[in-house]
């Protein structure tokens, strides 16, 4: 990216954004998450509007409490990591360093709860093709009785498991990539690489970290409490 | 790629269709020339159905004229098909009780399955695991091949031309594979895939047999596509036939 | 950064540049050698494509005869030459494929907006040179599993381009599995190159112009491009999650699109035609932006109303996104939705119109010059015209319900893609040739080459819309199969001798293409005295395309301009008098 | 490009405060059964909505923004509306 | 079915409506494009470049511009008003006759099956029957088909009744359609629907009540079900 940067002209007051390449490149991609979420989100409204009677109620199937915590540890890691920017711009190496990471630790472990959170439910019985044929759900199913709070089990999660599955894992897809290019930015900033005067790696990645986090707060209410 | 080539090898030939419903085509040239434990030991037997056959419900060909041509008369389904209390088309099948361990490798030669007057030609069949099925269509027009097995690989594949071939095989056992073609809905025909030679299917007098067997205790299995299938334990001797008797009657579909 | 003044410098100057060979040519940054690329790449899918054509004709006028030359393939797609109804819907599927994903659309974005870009708004590079080249080795493996389709078991995909699902989800219904499978996956890795891509070309558009060049001083063509790559960021990833939710379907199980367990058909059409019409307008637009640039220096004068062209492709754009529905009138949806999309989809044809009449406006009372690339751009108004009218048919819903999924379409689609686009790409690739190879192609072949295309191009598809109101349906195998299509069969057998003949016509393009590359005259800086900055400097441009930033003072056509006694004023030439206020 | 140390930053603690609390909110809601169904999809909805804006605004810094930026950056979300509105008008004739 | 060079003939109500349409366009469309073409030729003769000629040098006139975008755009929005008419007439929510008699056809790969109403003109009573690749219909009288598809998307297509509409699985579509003249025309699948979509026909086959009420008494007689 700086090969990149070092390729501008000399800029320009009456044109350009006022913002510099990687940063509006970055934006612009974020443009396009943005749709590939809609494709993935959108499907989902419009499954669940044709064929409502295939979800399960909140926290019928889904562990909210875990995923709860899971989103708050997301949190915890935007402001980690807007903090490591500020620090960026205060040129103070130290917190730069110790914010950016705790992003990396909190992202890790981000995912390594929807690791297990899957895991459980597959052990379950619940799968992107809905019930495992003889699982502890399937028979709550069959059974027919109230359960966990809520009515019974839907006959066929079919479309749920297929939403659930795609949705959360490539959000959880976009969130490993984050924790990979943190690593890269990390280690480059315990090289010094980031100054008060140019750090724009941090800021990028930042926008990119937050937007993720974003998806989430939007995918934990549709998903898991709607 | 390797099956493509494969495919390209075998050689064009039009078995002879006619009106025979069911035959055990392929089942002689498996028992011959499949390798493995062998003994003297033979079942010969007999499937009976006894009460009035169902009938046939009759085929509507009109849109296919070149069909209808090669029958005198309406043509009928020949799911059920009796002569003289005799039930032909019955898949008889060893199920258990071959030596342990003992396996048996299936004979290069293929097993025939002719497209003839829109009907499949023989309509039950049995091929061993890995044996090649030789499709061929002796009609004028476009026939697919539809198998949709449980365990093994299915295909979908079509020959629109007179005197088309095409070569595929299973790899695993399975009774039974059904094969279907859905430019003419009423086409079905079954296989049953086995991983050892000793299968007949009743001819249209209900005879079968089986050579060849191991001197022991085995458990038969006769299938048939409508009326169910019924199994019996045979003892087959050192050397001899013993003979067996299924029978079905209308009621045990 | 007070460094980058001095080393964009070092990095302009052509003498400058110690690369090795690898790194200039192969893995290289340098958006024009990345522009190559992609055209050698999209031309080869070009040739595949139209090959798949070929054949597909030939069953359609030669039903159930071997294909000449057809013996050599396998048997399971043609025994003793005669193609497999399973075989002809790959053919179909991959033709589409082909021409959509891997031939136009590289050869007008990844191609020409890699290419001009720079050298039109006076940058020295892609905003993200790395990312560039990424996109480009990242299209190449694309377009080889795509083509992988044909040696895995079952063939290769052959649901349509469309993959209208369940056909597509599974493979009990199609016979095709692994074909499927590739086809999935070849698009979503597809997607992320154009998403790459568009990425760049916006930011290089909002942030590297040249001191000078303002929004309304760029030329119609990078306008055009940077429309087009706004529609791609947004459009493109509709198609990826959806090629991804089919892929599952196949892979893993998943519902979405299969009825057994609540799964939606119609939902894939939406997200397909979400991203679909956009994908239409992705493949005319620049093909328009380019035409411009070539109409105006053909006619030596500037284009008629500049602003308006520029708000008629916004507004195309936009429209682009409101009318995907008109795809689906016959598929069962909602009426009422159906006619919302019918006006929406009726309202193209306003900027349409717009942009047509201003390329006639251009060339009234010019001084028009028929050089290859002016011929083939009036080429491409005039088959535009016809199939942009032939939409207004389609788009009346109660006339569609006749000719939807008929020939019809296919004559539509093919005035637009290949009259509308190929012909403008054909002049593109003429003007901009000097600028890459720095070699000009033979003018006399290119003018032989234009003449027989367009000939056989009309024997080829206008009969088509004639077949098409008899019934004739799309991707059916045998057409003599049907009694009331039996009449058609001599037109049928008409357009694919045309056809035939018009693939064989484009031999002359090929060997003119190479054979200028080491033999052509070599070419001065600006051979089609145009105003352009791409043609201040030297051609072949140099690494770092300028030697020093030119600085813009002009709009972009000004030609036969009273400022100057050569009909051309170019955008970087400071003239004494003050510059009019142009089309600034 | 904005290099000079900002003198004072946003309050970053606060935004995670109120996230924070929002998220133990809507959780709260989403088992609150007295009301139908309904009203809780929509105030989860609009919470939801809140924390996102939240974000964008203050960690992504759009607040701080210039106009093209923040156009390029809701620019998609029409389109979005677009296609969900429009194919679930499929279930309702 | 004889071809005369244009659509095929006209045997539905709907026809008429369809066919005025298309030649209203036709029209239209081909006014625009000899406008266009003649222009441009007339432009590359007369404005080709001569020696001592310089192009008049404009940017354009806004008043010209004005004119060309108002003429389509009243023209087309003309156009969607008049095709809007007829669409509801034919898809409209409830455009279906209330006295259509009701034939249930469902699409499978690759065949058409037909349950006709029997006597008491209803469906999903006993006397039911159904017919493989045969839609038989009385003429002048509504026809209302209930689509539906077993396993992929196909298209119920009649050209010479100017009907066509997708057979979605996992849906059912109302068609209806009134055939105004007796004879036999085909069914053809106008969605690519696997490797038999282009032998996926059936027979239509249009009677006068008399006639069609006897083939009803017949089929009714001996309930002759096609295989599967």
């Amino acid at each position: 990216m700086a090969h990149a940067a070092v390729m501008q002209p000399p800029a320009s007051a009456e044109t350009g954004a006022g913002v510099y390449n990687e940063k509006l490149g970055m934006w612009v991609f974020l443009g396009s998450e943005v749709m590939f979420f809609t494709a993935l989100i959108g499907s989902y409204i419009i499954l669940r509007f044709a064929q409502p009677q295939a979800w399960a109620a909140p926290g019928q199937i889904l562990n909210i409490p875990v995923t709860g915590v899971n989103t708050f540890l997301l949190i915890c890691s935007s402001v980690t990591m807007v903090k490591a920017f500020a620090a960026a711009q205060d040129g103070d190496q130290r917190m730069l360093k110790a914010w950016l990471l705790a992003t990396v630790l909190i992202g890790a472990t981000f995912v390594s709860i929807q690791v297990y959170e899957y895991l459980v439910l597959a052990h379950e019985g619940f799968l992107p093709s809905g019930y495992v044929a003889g699982s502890h759900l399937a028979e709550v199913a069959d059974g027919g009785a109230a359960y966990k709070g809520g009515a019974a089990l839907p006959e066929s999660v079919g479309l749920y498991g297929s939403t659930f599955y795609t949705m959360t894992s490539f959000h959880g897809f976009h969130v490993t990539m984050g924790v990979l290019c943190m690593i890269f930015v990390t280690v480059k900033a315990f090289r010094g690489g980031y100054t008060a005067e140019d750090h724009r790696g941090v800021e990028v990645i930042g926008l990119y970290w937050h937007f993720v986090d974003l998806v989430w707060i939007v995918l934990f209410t549709i998903v898991y409490l709607i | 790629m390797r099956r493509v080539l494969l495919s390209t090898v075998c050689v064009l030939v039009a078995c002879g269709g006619g009106e025979q419903a069911a035959d055990g085509g392929g089942d002689a040239a498996a028992t011959a020339m499949a390798s493995g434990p062998r003994g003297d030991g033979a079942i010969a037997g007999m499937v009976m159905f006894t009460g009035t056959p169902p009938a046939n419900p009759t085929i509507d060909m009109s849109e296919e004229p070149e069909c209808v041509a090669k029958y005198t008369g309406s043509p009928t389904d020949p799911r059920v098909v009796v002569s003289n209390g005799h039930l032909g088309g019955v898949f008889v099948y060893v199920k258990s009780g071959l030596p342990a361990g003992a396996n048996y490798t299936a004979p290069s030669s293929p097993v025939m399955l002719d497209q003839d007057g829109c009907l499949y030609h023989p309509r039950v069949f049995g091929v061993m695991a890995g044996q090649p099925i030789e499709i061929s269509n002796s009609d004028p027009m476009l026939h697919n091949i539809k198998a949709v097995p449980e365990q093994n690989r299915g295909f979908n594949i079509s020959q629109p031309r007179e005197g088309m071939t095409t070569t595929r095989t299973f790899n695993t056992p399975e009774v039974m594979v059904p094969f279907e073609c859905n430019v003419h809905g009423w086409m079905n025909a079954y296989a049953g895939v086995m991983s050892h030679p000793f299968y007949a299917t009743s001819a249209e007098n209900g005879s079968f047999s089986i050579q060849g067997l191991p001197a022991g205790t085995y458990e038969l299995e006769a299938w048939h596509e409508t009326l169910g299938t019924q199994t019996q334990s045979v003892t087959v001797p050192e050397t001899g036939t013993v003979n067996v008797e299924f029978s079905f009657s209308a009621s045990t579909s | 950064m007070a460094t980058t003044a001095a080393a964009f410098d070092h990095v302009a100057h052509a003498h400058a540049d110690t690369r090795s060979f690898i790194r200039r040519y192969i893995f290289s940054t340098d958006h024009k050698i990345i522009g190559i690329q992609f055209l050698i790449m999209s031309l080869f899918f070009l040739l595949v494509g139209g090959t798949l054509a070929i054949m597909m004709r030939w069953q359609l006028g030669f039903p159930g005869e071997a294909f000449p030359g057809g013996g050599v393939l396998p048997e399971t797609m043609a025994p003793d030459g005669v193609l497999l109804p399973e075989f002809y819907n790959s053919l179909v599927t991959m033709h589409g494929t082909f021409m959509v994903f891997f031939a136009i659309m590289p050869l007008l974005v990844g191609v020409y907006a890699n290419f001009l870009i720079p050298l039109k708004i006076g940058a020295p590079d892609m905003a993200f040179p790395r990312l560039n080249m990424v996109s480009f080795w990242v299209a190449m493996p694309a377009g080889l599993i795509m083509m992988a389709g044909f040696l895995v078991e079952g063939g290769a995909a052959g649901a349509g381009w469309t993959m209208y699902a369940p056909l597509s989800a599974n493979p009990e219904y199609s016979g095709v599995s692994g074909g499927q499978i590739l086809w999935c996956v070849s698009i979503a890795v597809l997607g992320l190159s154009s998403i790459l891509g568009s990425t760049n070309y916006i930011t290089t558009i909002i942030n590297m112009r040249a001191p000078g060049m303002t929004w309304f001083r760029m030329p119609l063509s990078i306008w055009s491009l940077f429309i087009t790559a706004i529609l791609t960021i947004l459009a493109i990833p509709i198609l990826s999650g959806a090629a991804i939710m089919l892929l599952f379907d196949q892979l893993i199980g998943t519902h979405f699109f299969l009825p057994p367990d609540g799964g939606q058909p119609l939902l894939w059409q939406h997200l397909f035609w979400f991203f679909g019409h956009p994908e239409v307008y992705i493949l005319i637009l620049p093909a328009m932006g380019m035409v411009s640039d070539i109409i105006a220096n053909g006619s030596r004068k500037p284009i008629f109303g500049y602003h308006s062209m520029v708000y008629a492709m916004i507004g195309i754009g936009f429209l682009g996104w409101i009318v995907w529905g008109h795809h689906m009138f016959q598929s069962g949806m909602n009426p009422t939705l159906g006619m919302s999309f019918m006006i929406s989809t009726m309202l193209i044809a306003v900027p349409s119109a717009i942009k047509t009449f201003n390329w006639l406006g251009t060339m009234w009372r010019g001084s028009i010059r028929f050089h290859v690339p002016m011929l083939n751009a009036v080429a491409f108004v005039a088959m535009f015209v016809i199939g942009g009218l032939s939409g207004v048919f389609m788009a009346s819903t109660p006339v569609d319900i006749q000719i939807h999924d008929t020939y019809f379409i296919v004559a539509h689609l093919h005035y637009v893609l290949f009259g509308g686009s190929l012909f403008a790409l054909f002049g593109a690739i003429t003007f901009w040739y000097p600028k890459m190879f720095g070699r000009m192609m033979s003018e006399f072949w290119g003018k032989v080459h234009f003449v027989l295309t367009f000939i056989f191009y009309n024997l080829t598809f206008f009969p088509m819309h004639q077949i098409g109101l008899g019934g004739h349906m799309r991707r059916i195998y045998d057409p003599t199969e049907y009694e009331f299509l039996l009449p058609l069969q001599g037109l049928n057998r008409f357009i694919t001798i045309s056809a035939i003949l018009l693939f064989a016509t484009q031999t002359i393009f090929a060997l003119n293409f190479i054979i200028s590359w080491f033999r052509g005259k070599k070419a001065p800086d600006n051979p089609w005295e145009d105003t352009g900055v791409e043609w201040s400097t030297p051609s072949p441009a140099p690494h770092g395309n300028f030697p020093t930033t030119p600085t813009v003072h002009h709009g972009p056509y000004e030609f036969s301009s009273p400022l100057v006694e050569e009909d051309y004023l170019m955008q970087d030439r400071r003239v004494s008098k003050p510059a009019t206020p142009a089309a600034s | 490009m904005e290099q000079k140390p900002h003198a004072k930053h946003p309050p970053y603690m606060g935004i995670w405060a109120a996230l924070a609390l929002l998220t133990v909110l809507e959780i709260g809601v989403a088992f609150f059964q007295n009301w139908p169904k309904e009203v809780i999809i929509l105030v989860l909805v609009g919470l939801a909505i809140w924390k996102a804006v939240l974000v964008a605004m203050y960690f992504m810094h759009l607040r701080f923004e210039g106009n093209q930026l923040r156009i390029l950056a809701v620019a998609p979300l029409p389109l979005a509306v677009i296609l969900v509105i429009a194919v679930i008008t499929e279930y309702l004739w | 079915m004889p071809y005369d060079w244009g659509l095929p003939i006209a045997a539905s109500t709907f026809a008429a409506d369809i066919d005025r349409l298309y030649y209203m366009i036709l029209v239209i469309t081909g006014i625009a494009f000899v406008i266009v073409e003649v222009a441009i030729v007339w432009f590359l003769i007369k404005y080709r470049a001569r020696p001592g000629r310089k192009a008049y040098y404009t940017h354009g006139s806004a008043k010209a511009e004005v004119i060309w975008t108002a003429v389509p755009a009243v023209v087309v929005v003309g156009l969607g008003i008049l095709s809007a008419s007829v669409w509801s007439h034919i898809r409209g929510r409830d455009s279906v006759p209330p006295n259509a008699l009701p034939i249930a056809l469902e699409a499978k790969q690759f065949e058409w099956n037909a349950t006709y109403p029997g006597a008491d003109g209803e469906l999903g009573t006993g006397d039911d029957f159904t017919m493989r690749n045969l839609l038989q219909i009385p003429v002048n009288q509504p026809v209302v088909v209930h689509l539906t598809s077993e396993d992929v998307i196909h298209s119920f297509f009649v050209p010479e009744f100017r009907v066509k509409h997708d057979a979605v699985p996992g849906m059912e579509a109302r068609v209806w359609f009134e055939a105004t003249m007796t004879g036999e025309f085909s069914i053809a699948c106008a969605e690519l629907c696997g490797l038999g979509h282009y032998r996926m026909a059936a027979r239509v086959v249009v009677q006068d009540q008399a006639e069609y009420d006897q083939w009803l008494a017949e089929q009714a007689a001996n309930q002759t079900v096609a295989s599967r």
